[in-house]
């Protein structure tokens, strides 16, 4: 066991599949020699070569798309795109081949491929930098969707990505990078994809979140556990494909739901977990499910970020409408 | 490599003229044998053939949107004949006759232009080609990608990248160039300059007088070839190929041809450009240039010529019916491709479709 | 009057705005000389000439930045991606730079352009031509999304989203483009985004879709009214910003809520639908609020779309399901 | 017009030397007069003073991510000078002294980088300028797009857009080339080559030897100017303007160049690079330059020198406390600004954040 804050862990992961598989490569803007702008890839080049851990030209889309041909040869590239925001250069190559290429081949090629970014906001950052696009990849088909929240999860998510034989879009909670540090084991080990987690579990109400935004979910859960009340918690972890099973089952037992989330409300991911649980759980329901989420605007930059950050009191106040809400 | 032919200087690489002669400094360069020769005049036979059937067949509304080839047909079947069969064909969709020098039964590509994604199941080891895919400018990446992967593992494989000059506006091409100079990559970059991008003529799609010369603001070398001559697309695809292979990095090569036919069936050019430009073109035709210089040579006789004609008709139509006979995918076909294991929400979505 | 399709409502719209404001332009891929591959914009440039109506290369990313450009500059460019796959290339200039510039330079400078493109699938085409893109444009903020489903609204939303001081993302629906004639008004006229339109008045259940669908919904009505079954149909028309007024009220009033469209069913618009359903309307629903979507898969080629389509048969028998639902 | 400077000679267009001497070929030459010479040299001290004191209250902690200029200032400031008030400047993030030279006050560029969205408030007929902006490559078809819409209303303004040599590699900046070659777009496209991407050398970003010939592959010219050099930058951006202004068409200018200090406050450049190259550009200092020069010249004494310097160190503080004085955003400027009028979503959601 090692203690690391969850960027460390994802330089573990990394560290671990490339020693343990040499097709895992890793290249992406300034991730070889400064070690990535969050210094996620740090020590992988002298570590693995330059063959194996590089710097690319400013190009999104040519590092997807060759992150593409890569897979298809027998690659397992891990590439990096420095800020989510970036990413929307991608898309054309990202929905239209990583995406499609096994449907399109009917299964005789695949896109082995990860696509690291940083997630969300909260770190006075310059625009672009705090997009939050889950619900976006989520829409895309062809794609997985992981985000961790805690070091170990992170690690373990990670390698599994890594591992899995299709494209994994892996969103690293920026904001919690460095402020947690958690004891994970030394050695390899994958947390299965599509796998929600069950981080407490409760009686009255199902709170339903994941990546940065799980921090302030738990303090209000001690919040609200502080008066008395009983909340599951539910780490998302993965955002497709989405854990169904143990969201119904949480909310069929606790009648009440809700989710929180930065990314904007309109077309975003509570939307997709509300109709599940609307779907899955409707006779349970004591209450309407509820959202939280950021609002429809950009990630404000540093001046207004205040406003746009959801705290853990906001979320404990929401819950406590959602739990007095009586039919 | 290809000082003698540079395109800023307004020059282009022909060997074969439309009477079918050789010019003398073939002698200099790469040349296929007499049977390579006679076997791409199959191949392009065929791939003519299998065009004219398939606007037939579309006509008759037994085949969707069909892309045709007529006319450029030596550009691919030169460059895949200059390949080994297991260097990478990344084609854009233009490619027919490539492909069936590649290898790949007609049937197959029938069955893809048909709608049935099968057609596309090309395994890796088999073929070394990626399926025919639409968006334009967008398949060079993947080339970069796969040379990448070849040179990590110590093959000299090479990879050929097909596109129209239409797609290289395209930013993902250009990205696609870039990164070919940057890492030095086993590429060839095979446009196809057809002249026109459905009603786009080339002097519309961008203002440099070449496509060829576009290679230099990357950082390695471009050559314009005439497109209609299979010698000359063969020479200079495989020093590109000797080149790549020995470590030299890309090459662009600007197959200078002309599309005879619609843009797609679904294309009438009738509305953008005039007969008279398509005549003049005729007169270029890259099939009846090698089939008068095989007739000089007395590698052919009058006789096959239309003997072959008709044997590819045939084939065409065989092959067809071979692809339309085939059953339509399944409903489970359209699931589970998706994942290499169906997830949760398609295992749901295909159980509540199921009838 | 003039009776017209839906395609030749929208070049109706283009040429009367066109007619009406200097601003206005045209372009993209083929939209001159040829008129467009689907002869949307066929006439235009003969009439206005080829500063105004002109074929752009083979650019997307290209046509929509260079739009960006001309809206600021007093333009107002109508762009045509051909088909709407295509528009993943254009995806950086319409969310990192068309949706954001009237905020990121706080109101100084606005981006007045509209993005047509054609809609969903059915058309036997090849690969990224049958695409069903609305939620993402939908959550990317900064965006109006609208799809109109008959040829009158299709020229008075394009009319408005001409006339709308910010971007406007038009979906065709393609399928549709030539199969129904309506009598259209010769004059211009907006009708107004954001408002969905109540089709048909009915008691029961509140039946939602939009665009091509809407075809099978009306089938759907009707077959449910010979079984004695009163449906209210809403059109959505605009999917961004969506009108929770209008459905809400509606399923207060039936109880019941069924969405149907052509787009993949995770992280969709039914999800945001039935969010906002349940949001406005728990106490009054008396089944699940229910999606009929196409599944998380690629919109197949010609010979297996028969599996992909969604027929007026299959939405009878799922809002039958809906309506016996019994709590 | 560029012609005796083409780049794929190995040209460059140089007239003020590291001494301070300007050579004989800038009376040829279109060329500032002294007290713009003198403007020049003012901005771009306030240019220096504001990075240095940005980066001092970045260690404060009362500053967020700052982008520097410091030794390219007189990219920018050259650029601008030569450039009417009313022609659209599109910058990238890196041309302080340009936004200076073009009327910006300091404290709203401060306001920008300290987190308030109101620094990028630039009425269009105020400025004729766009907010700088993140996504590089991607600004220049903004100023195709301005161009245009320029011409069809008949004005003679011209465009000029910044970019860093890193979003050259960007599939955007390609195909806002293309299209500028193919609209014969009055557009200059200035490349502040300052030989690093963050940690990526220039060498490295592409295979080309400048960027300046990658101008030839749109079908217009490029020129590569000393961008340490405010004669050879304002010589090459005036002749592209009138070259532009009479219907020319687009020119590619790369201002060879260096960046002294950090890629932002948030990077440290020793984790890539030496000190040894930076203290070779040092020497090349444009500021000290032009100091030289204006003292050789007469224009400038040793003691306005030092006073220059003080009052613009002043000022800069001033202006920076004049924008951390303002009011942070309220709750509605985050929401009132993404439409023209408020849809009913973001109604519902701002009143439901409402204290
Ligand atoms: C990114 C993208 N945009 C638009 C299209 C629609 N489209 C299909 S082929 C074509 C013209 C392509 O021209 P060119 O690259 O010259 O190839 P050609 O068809 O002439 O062989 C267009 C616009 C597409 N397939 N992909
Ligand atoms: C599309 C995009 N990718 C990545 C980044 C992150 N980033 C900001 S500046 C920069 C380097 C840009 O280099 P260059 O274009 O040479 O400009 P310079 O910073 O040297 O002035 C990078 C990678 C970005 N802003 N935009
Ligand atoms: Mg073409
Ligand atoms: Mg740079």
């Amino acid at each position: 066991m090692s203690s690391l804050c969850l960027v460390e862990a994802v330089t573990d992961a990394l560290a671990v599949e490339m020693e343990a598989d040499p097709a895992v490569l890793v290249f992406g803007q300034d991730v070889g020699g400064k070690g990535g702008v969050f210094r996620a890839t740090v020590g992988l080049q002298e570590r693995f070569g330059e063959e194996r851990c590089f710097d690319t030209p400013l190009s999104e889309g040519g590092i997807v798309g060759a992150a593409i041909g890569m897979a298809v040869g027998g690659l397992k590239p891990v590439v990096e795109i420095q800020f989510s925001g970036f990413t929307y250069s991608a898309f054309n190559q990202l929905a239209n081949h990583a995406a499609r290429l096994r449907n399109r081949s009917r299964g005789s090629l695949t896109v082995p491929m990860v696509l690291r970014t940083p997630h969300g906001g909260g770190i006075r950052a310059p625009e672009h930098h705090s997009e939050c696009m889950e619900a976006l990849f989520g829409h895309m088909r062809g794609l997985k969707v992981v985000i961790p929240s805690t070091p170990y999860d992170a690690k373990g998510l990670l390698i599994a990505a890594i591992r899995d034989p299709d494209p994994v879009v892996f969103l690293e909670p920026a904001r919690i990078y460095r402020s947690v540090r958690q004891e994970v084991p030394q050695e390899a080990y994958a947390i299965p994809l599509g796998k929600a987690r069950v981080e407490a579990e409760g009686s009255e109400l199902t709170l339903v979140s994941y990546g940065a935004q799980m921090k302030e979910a738990r303090e209000a859960v001690r919040q609200l556990a502080a008066k008395g009340r009983s909340v599951e918690l539910i780490d998302l972890r993965t955002i497709y494909p989405l854990d169904a099973e143990t969201l119904v089952a949480s909310v069929r037992k606790t009648g009440r739901l809700l989710v929180v989330h930065e990314a904007s409300e309109s077309f975003g991911a509570a939307a997709e977990v509300m109709a599940a649980a609307v779907e899955g759980a409707f006779e349970h329901l004591q209450a309407p499910p509820a959202r939280l989420t950021g609002p429809d605007v950009f990630a404000p930059l540093a001046r207004g970020e205040h406003h746009y950050l959801i705290r853990s009191e906001q979320i404990t106040l929401e819950a406590e409408r959602v739990l007095a809400y009586e039919p | 490599m290809f000082q003698a032919y540079d395109p800023r200087e307004g020059k282009r690489l022909s060997l074969l003229n439309p009477e079918g002669c050789l010019a003398d400094c073939v002698s200099a360069l790469p040349r296929p044998s007499d049977e390579e020769v006679l076997e791409a005049y199959r191949v392009m036979v065929l791939a003519r053939q299998a065009d004219e059937w398939a606007v037939n067949l579309n006509r008759q509304g037994r085949m969707p949107t069909y892309v045709l080839n007529e006319g450029q047909e030596a550009n691919s079947a030169g460059a895949l004949l200059a390949l080994r069969p297991d260097d990478w064909f990344v084609p854009a969709y233009r490619e027919l006759a490539g492909m069936i020098m590649r290898g790949l039964p007609l049937h197959q590509i029938y069955l893809y232009w048909h709608g049935n994604e099968l057609g596309s199941h090309l395994p890796r080891e088999t073929y070394h080609m990626l399926p025919i895919s639409v968006p334009v400018g967008s398949q060079p990446l993947h080339a970069v990608g796969l040379a990448y992967a070849e040179r990590l593992r110590g093959s000299d494989r090479v990879v050929i990248a097909f596109m129209g000059e239409g797609a290289t506006s395209e930013g993902d091409w250009h990205e696609a160039l870039n990164l070919a100079g940057v890492w030095k990559s086993g590429v060839i970059f095979f446009t196809q300059n057809n002249q026109w991008a459905i009603s786009l003529p080339a002097g519309k799609q961008t203002a440099s007088a070449t496509v060829a010369e576009k290679a230099f603001a990357y950082g390695f070398e471009g050559v314009q070839v005439d497109g209609n001559d299979l010698f000359a697309v063969y020479a200079a695809v495989r020093q590109a190929a000797d080149k790549a292979r020995a470590g030299g990095g890309p090459t662009l090569i600007e197959g200078y041809t002309y599309r005879l036919g619609a843009h797609t069936t679904s294309d009438d050019p009738r509305h953008y450009r005039v007969d008279s430009e398509v005549e003049r073109w005729r007169a270029l035709d890259p099939l009846l240039r090698l089939e008068r210089y095989l007739r000089l040579r007395g590698l052919l006789r009058k006789k096959d010529v239309q003997d072959i004609k008709q044997k590819c008709l045939a084939r065409a139509q065989a092959e067809f019916e071979q692809a339309e006979r085939l059953n339509d995918p399944s409903l489970e076909d359209t699931f589970r491709f998706m994942f290499h294991e169906l997830p949760q929400p398609l295992a749901r979505q295909l159980e509540r479709r199921r009838p």
